[in-house]
């Protein structure tokens, strides 16, 4: 049996469903508590869980990040949330040089039980302090986990599983996703922390997406199907560890693939997606795989600029027709989303 | 400067500010101006008697709540407005927006979105300033949020070290978005603290702008006589929301009736008065008008002119 | 418990440390330690007075200087002989090294070599523990390099605002690595200043362990009493060079004759004082025997075991 | 007319002939002064120009990172060093929220002249807190340049040329570097801050190598060459941006092409080369690109673990003899690098 319910809502079960059947879980950071609850993805955890589970902090990221490595060593499963990942910039030695490193670092002696929720954000002009994405630079570190939900499914399924989870795991939630709605069984449940995902079937071309830009591949593969051109896209879900299997698969049967990553292009987690589909998928290509992502500049504030410095639904489709060798899709009828224009139907 | 001049100067900035601040709250709903907007109404007293204080040779840098620090800084709107609708004729062509103002020529060396980022920046602003042999100061806004980061405390120690004549602003409005200040400090007193420090401490909760202009003159005259930073703790209140051009009592973080003793002494009230001390009403009146034109033609010209071509996209990125 | 338990177990721990290095400086250059080694040697009155006053439910964390941290706390010498010659046998299999010490089962969570990285972590154990209604402290051991980290004074000031059970306790050598604290800090003194937030502060350039226990149990007590932070500044003289097993008064940034005031009251010297109002003189020999005896033992143990499997490089990543 | 210098003395002649010629060039950091001079590296600094232009700072790497930026902005043009990457992590806010993005974000109208040193160290049990590298997290953020010299003739023109670049650039030097030896011109010369070298010539596969791996590639070039096996060892040189033509050419040449890097793997530099040589290679390759680096796990201390975590000559040998089906060449005989035996010899 299953239900409709958005991705905020999604976060908002899964954490009230792990601190209610585990004490030792709590939530805080800047703003965590206050009447916006970072937007309402917090709903109702300070009045049934009061304030010394769910709580603000001081500004002081770096600090509070330690605080919860602390925390988790003593028995506790912290839950920190950043209201934008550039933030989190500032926590990068105790995520790095001490979190990722503890448990190896201690012969296994000691577990490191910790979540971080970290937002992007992108629109209305938030330019280049507030938009960046990151999840290839805490990927590229071992011993950190990091996740990044796009259905409501996973919103709730993967973050009760981080939760769960005895490591650290950071998951990386895309601002515009908190509208979309999606079916989640009845009953609350775990999903995996890796593991691709088919979104949406196809057998002409495999589109690799991570986080919102499985919204903007899907439409493009709706644009494409009702000119017969059938899209495969595949749902990273997680960055590290990333299990490419299902990727692998559905190139292995479409012969082409694109990354469409909400990041910028080099060093990113997009290069190694392709560098590995381009390796396992050796001889099988029938053409090398595409990267889209973020135009190489800082993120401009005005809109013109700002919609041109991020990828769509249109550069996906273009980047398509290219590969495939297909005349270019007429356009000017379709609704692509922006800022104003959320995604907010089924998922 | 005779001070008949600097009570005027004084008001041409907090009526500037008050005023252009009005004029994006009657039309940001519009959605013309597409970047977010953090309001300094309310704190017009402070930005404008420090700049008054300050001198050409000068610098600063701010928050995102900076538009009171750009215009009086500047005293101009044409390329202030241009930058809130994100159009070609903005001071950063758009690319920055409301956060991210700049005036290179007048000192405004940037205003930054992540808090507490903008204060070691004044440290080596002053520190290429001492190498040059220059008499000035870099101030440095921020708010009592930034002093909760780190950051904030490297910069005090580093600059008391290192003697440089940085003026640490501390626009106190007693909250970090919702969270007050005494849910946050681990202290009574920040002044009482940074006292410890190798600087000189100024403290005050005027809203006049009169009274800010006389304690920054000393704050930058002692900067510059003992060669060290001063520490300014300047309260005010913020009359509207967080973010947004909207008044927020409604949401119960703070109520109305904490607001109401600040509004009684309204800092372009106070120094409206202050200038009534100088000029007729009639003179008063003939340079509201003067500013309210020149910041309805900023806004016509900013709503008017052209965005960046596409191709600056990828401009700016390298020197 | 009587003064002449803790007179012995102090001893007990300044001796042992002062051994213990004493072993790795005669063995060092045989390279079979391949880890780098930031010798406690003339600090050890600080680590072992903090440690007899703590107790079984309390916690420590150390610096990449921890080796007098780590066998007051615990006593035992096998596990960190094995850990510094990279052995399986050591607390971390060999993965760790000299500057990463942990002893889960008696309290000490870690030592870390990135300067200050380990003062907010002191905040979450006491937080949990808070939680846990234990009635316990954590003891977070940092230089005088460390404050001039902003996460020392974030952690300072969220530990006096959630009111919790923190020892702040800064070894004050005067240097990090090679530079002195004047030309580091723009302040005259980091208890006044400390002073002003919400804590209990201690201080004491004592070299003689019982003073160091007598003010550590003063300031255990009264963070559990006033559920508050307690700051110690506790000065002490770093014998040998900022990393190695020698001296380096020939480098020429610090002289011997600063050092040599302090060698008069050298801690183990002073200790072994105390003890002897205590304890006859053969006693004590007894006991130095015996200590000798298990670190030497532990030593050759250590040499003698294994390297961890291959396979091991794999391990422990992931719980 | 050449010399031979060290790649140490190269940094000073690089640093000292810069603060010659332009006196707003200063160095400063944590123990940058002191009679050490971050291995020596700023040997002569402090006697010739002063404590005004050569100095030490407190302990806070946040901070001093910037006033290096406020100093740019006012003209000077700054060096700033770090003893080990590690601790700039504690840098990363100014350097990816302030400094990438401000001269973009004033929409042109600063420059940021800002040159930072960064060590990477290894062996000796350094250990997990002193170990990274992490020049892919730079490259990933458009604004900074990137650059990590292996010969002297880098060291020296590649610094150089930094200091003299008006934007910020990031300079990661390996310490075993050090001691290296190799040829310079006879006056000081600037070399180009991008745009990959062929460091040792070769037919049969393509080596591209970062920094130290540059040395390990050359010394298993070296040995499979006596039994006729050509290896092309391609230095990038500049990971941001980073020009690919030079390896390009080489590999359309070999066909192999194996990617040592002195990072992770995951999401590093190695996946961007990987998925660029696939991309521009495409239906030249004889086999999938290989990438090497360490593993993935923290740094261990002890020895034998610490050897396994990193790769070396041995392994680049065993994965050109997979590739080209070689049978495993006897290296009983050969002496690699180790803690002990740094390379010093003519790079
Ligand atoms: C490093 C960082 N953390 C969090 C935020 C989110 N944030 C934006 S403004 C703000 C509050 C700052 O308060 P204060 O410094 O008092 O300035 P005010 O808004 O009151 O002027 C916060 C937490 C941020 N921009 N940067
Ligand atoms: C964040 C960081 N910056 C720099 C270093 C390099 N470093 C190692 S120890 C040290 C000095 C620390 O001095 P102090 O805290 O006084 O401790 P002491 O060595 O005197 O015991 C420095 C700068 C580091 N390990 N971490
Ligand atoms: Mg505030
Ligand atoms: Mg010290």
């Amino acid at each position: 049996m299953s239900r409709m319910i958005t991705y905020r809502d999604a976060l908002v079960e899964a954490v009230t469903h792990e601190m209610r059947r585990d004490s030792s879980v709590f939530v805080y950071g800047i703003d965590v508590a206050d009447h916006k609850r970072i937007f309402d993805s917090n709903k109702g955890l300070l009045e049934e869980f009061g304030p010394n589970r769910c709580f603000n902090t001081p500004l002081s990221e770096d600090a509070m990040t330690g605080f919860g490595l602390g925390a988790a060593l003593n028995g506790l499963r912290p839950i920190h949330i950043h209201m934008r990942v550039d933030f989190m910039i500032l926590a990068m030695n105790q995520l790095v040089n001490m979190i990722s490193s503890f448990r190896y670092g201690s012969g296994g002696r000691f577990k490191v039980p910790f979540v971080v929720r970290a937002i992007i954000g992108r629109g209305w002009g938030q330019s280049f302090q507030h938009n960046k994405s990151l999840h290839s630079w805490v990927a590229h570190i071992p011993g950190l986990k990091v996740i990044m939900p796009t259905s409501p499914k996973d919103a709730l399924g993967m973050t009760m599983a981080a939760i769960r989870d005895d490591n650290p795991v950071i998951s990386i939630e895309h601002r515009w996703l908190y509208d979309a709605l999606g079916a989640v069984s009845h009953t609350a449940e775990t999903q995996p922390l890796t593991g691709a995902e088919v979104i949406h079937p196809g057998n002409d071309i495999t589109i690799l997406a991570t986080s919102w830009m499985n919204i903007e591949a899907k439409q493009a593969a709706e644009v494409l199907g009702r000119r017969g051109v059938t899209v495969e896209v595949v749902d990273a879900r997680s960055i590290s560890p990333f299990d490419e299997t299902v990727l692998v698969e559905s190139v292995n049967k479409t012969g082409y693939c694109i990354v469409a990553d909400n990041d910028w292009v080099h060093c990113g987690f997009g290069a190694e997606v392709a560098a590995r589909i381009s390796h396992t998928c050796f001889g099988r290509l029938k053409a090398p795989v595409e990267r889209l992502g973020f135009a190489p500049t800082p993120c401009p504030c005005t809109r013109p600029l700002e919609n041109a410095f991020y990828t769509g639904a249109t550069e996906i489709i273009r980047t398509i027709e290219s590969m495939l060798k297909l005349s270019p899709t007429d356009l000017s009828g379709e609704h692509f989303f922006s800022y104003e224009k959320k995604f907010k139907g089924p998922f | 400067m005779k001070e008949k001049e600097i009570q005027l100067g004084l008001y041409r900035k907090v009526y500037l500010t008050r005023r252009a601040e009005d004029l994006i709250r009657a039309h940001y709903l519009e959605d013309g101006m597409k970047t977010p907007m953090h309001m300094s109404t309310g704190g017009e007293a402070i930005s404008s008697g420090i700049c008054e204080a300050l001198q050409a040779e000068d610098q600063v840098l701010g928050t995102y709540r900076s538009h009171a620090l750009y215009l009086s800084r500047t005293g101009e709107s044409d390329l202030f407005f241009a930058e809130m609708y994100g159009k070609a004729t903005g001071m950063a062509k758009g690319k920055g927006g409301s956060m991210h103002l700049t005036a290179a020529d007048e000192g405004l060396i940037c205003t930054s979105a992540i808090v507490a980022s903008n204060i070691p920046v004044a440290l080596g602003a002053a520190f290429a300033n001492k190498m040059a042999g220059k008499e000035s100061v870099v101030a440095v806004f921020f708010g009592d949020g930034a002093i909760d980061e780190g950051v904030f405390w490297e910069s005090l120690n580093a600059a008391c070290l290192m003697g440089l004549r940085v003026l640490f602003v501390c626009e106190d409005n007693g909250y970090a978005v919702h969270i007050p200040a005494h849910k946050r400090h681990g202290y009574q007193s920040i002044t009482t603290i940074v006292s410890g420090f190798e600087c000189d401490v100024w403290q005050s909760d005027s809203t006049d702008a009169w009274q800010i202009y006389l304690l920054a003159q000393q704050a930058r005259a002692a900067a510059i006589q003992n060669n060290r930073p001063g520490f300014l703790h300047l309260k005010y209140y913020r009359y509207l929301e967080h973010v947004g051009v909207f008044e927020d009592f409604k949401a119960g973080y703070r109520s109305r009736t904490e607001f109401e003793p600040w509004l009684e002494r309204d800092p372009v009230k106070i120094q409206r008065e202050n200038l009534l001390r100088w000029l007729t009403e009639e003179a008063v009146l003939l340079l509201e008008k003067q500013i309210d034109q020149q910041i309805e033609t900023s806004l016509q010209r900013a709503m008017e002119a052209p965005f960046a071509d596409h191709s600056e996209l990828l401009m700016d990125l390298y020197a």
